[in-house]
């Protein structure tokens, strides 16, 4: 068996990675024109933001703090959904 | 480490509630809550808060992104100066 | 001390948040943009309350770890004190689960208002429902 | 022996997702037009969504915690990668089907059959 001090080892440099990839992408939501391209980069934020979660667990190595993962990753789908039939509403109108 | 990262996260959502002010559109304004609010729920796990996240990412994000919409529905989409 | 140094700049960020969304709700004239704005004050709230009852040295959310009614977990008293300083304050969570269904209620009607605004008028904007109604 | 082969898959399942991650974020900045960056997302979404849970099982495996733990963070890994490989694709092709149908950006192609077809009314 790995012991846990191994893996603390690793995990600053998996966490720093997706750190990064968090704040490019802000930095895309933020400065985006339209607002499909920015709901498609809230996606990619929101997936991300999912795996930095369950990172998060294994750091604090606590089972109950993956909870909110599976709504959180439901969620993303509900917006696409949301956000597509606010703009098809507003054409047919 | 752990302090840094969510350090990050309150900027973010600090930087998003500005964006939500300064927004004429406000379709994209409601989408920006919807963020930091997601910012707010990594935010909540860090500091060791498991029963209010479930009840945070259930009522917060998917209810409060769902009405809003709707009540848009029924007006105005961009505000003018 | 740099772990003090962002613990004081988290406060500060939230705080600013907290500012932010009051001075919106009285400036901005949409009503959706309030509603939204409303929700984000709601949220650094609770933020705000919990970033309180966390310490610097702790490693437990606020659950007992196992043990059943024969063996239990906690078989001396430095077993208590060790766990008592490893976890968060479980208080400030006990207020703000029953504060976020509170939030909820507010905010739904709130949106039952707004609709019923925006059929009686036909807009959702503050200025121009006072051009309509005509009481100046 | 067998054990540090699970933990080392899994570190690099989810170094790998990390850096596609970081490539995306590149595409979603060099791509100009919505229609075109979809190809970005999907490589945020898979890439550095499905690989990086599935490399998180192998870690768990591998590790020296306790047995319910093992357990809960496996089966809850597995079900969020399910959502994510589900919804994601589900969830971008409801998106470019509603930005499409409302004109809020136009697709740069020399000829849009679609458009033309929707201009007429014959596909509802």
């Amino acid at each position: 068996m790995v012991s846990y001090e191994t893996l603390l080892g690793v995990l600053p440099v998996l966490m720093s990675l997706f750190t990064i990839a968090m704040i490019i992408y802000s930095i895309r939501v933020f400065t985006s024109k339209t607002l499909g391209s920015m709901v498609l980069a809230i996606d990619a934020l929101v997936v991300d933001l999912v795996v930095l979660m369950v990172l998060v667990a294994l750091y604090y190595k606590s089972a109950f703090l993956l909870i909110g993962v599976i709504p959180l990753a439901s969620w993303v789908f509900l917006l696409d959904v949301v956000v597509a039939r606010y703009l098809e509403k507003r054409w047919s109108k | 480490m752990i302090l840094l990262l969510s350090s990050i996260a309150a900027t973010l959502a600090l930087i998003s509630t500005i964006l939500v002010l300064y927004e004429k559109d406000v379709a994209k304004a409601v989408v920006l809550a919807g963020v930091e609010s997601v910012f707010y729920a990594l935010l909540l796990q860090v500091f060791l808060a498991p029963d209010l996240l479930i009840a945070y990412v259930g009522i917060g994000l998917g209810l409060n992104t769902v009405v809003l919409l709707y009540v848009l529905t029924k007006g105005e989409r961009y505000e003018e100066a | 001390m740099i772990e003090e140094l962002l613990w004081y700049y988290i406060g500060f960020t939230i705080l600013l948040t907290i500012g932010f969304s009051i001075y919106g709700i009285a400036v901005r004239p949409h009503l959706v943009k309030k509603m939204a704005l409303f929700t984000i004050l709601g949220d650094a709230v609770y933020v705000l309350l919990v970033y309180l009852g966390y310490t610097l040295n702790s490693t437990n959310p606020p659950v007992i770890p196992g043990g059943s009614l024969e063996n239990p977990v906690f078989s001396s008293k430095t077993d208590i004190q060790r766990f008592i300083g490893s976890t968060v304050d479980p208080i400030p969570q006990v207020f703000i689960v029953t504060a976020i269904v509170i939030g909820l209620a507010v905010f739904l009607l709130l949106a039952i208002v707004s609709l019923r605004i925006a059929r009686e008028y036909g807009t959702l904007i503050t200025t121009k429902i006072r051009e309509v109604s005509g009481d100046e | 022996m067998i054990d540090l082969i699970l933990f080392y898959i899994g570190v690099a399942l989810v170094f790998i997702g990390g850096v596609m991650d970081i490539l995306a974020t590149i595409g979603f900045f060099k791509f100009k037009e919505f229609y075109t960056r979809l190809h970005a997302a999907t490589i945020g979404s898979i890439g550095g969504g499905l690989y990086p849970l599935i490399g998180v099982v192998f870690i768990v495996l591998g590790l020296d915690i306790d047995y319910n733990l093992k357990l809960v963070f496996t089966g809850t890994s597995i079900i969020a990668a399910g959502i994510i490989a589900l919804a994601t694709p589900a969830g971008s092709h409801i998106l470019a089907r509603g930005v499409y149908r409302s004109r809020e950006e136009s697709p740069s192609v020399i000829i849009d059959r679609l458009g033309e077809d929707l201009e007429r009314g014959e596909m509802e």
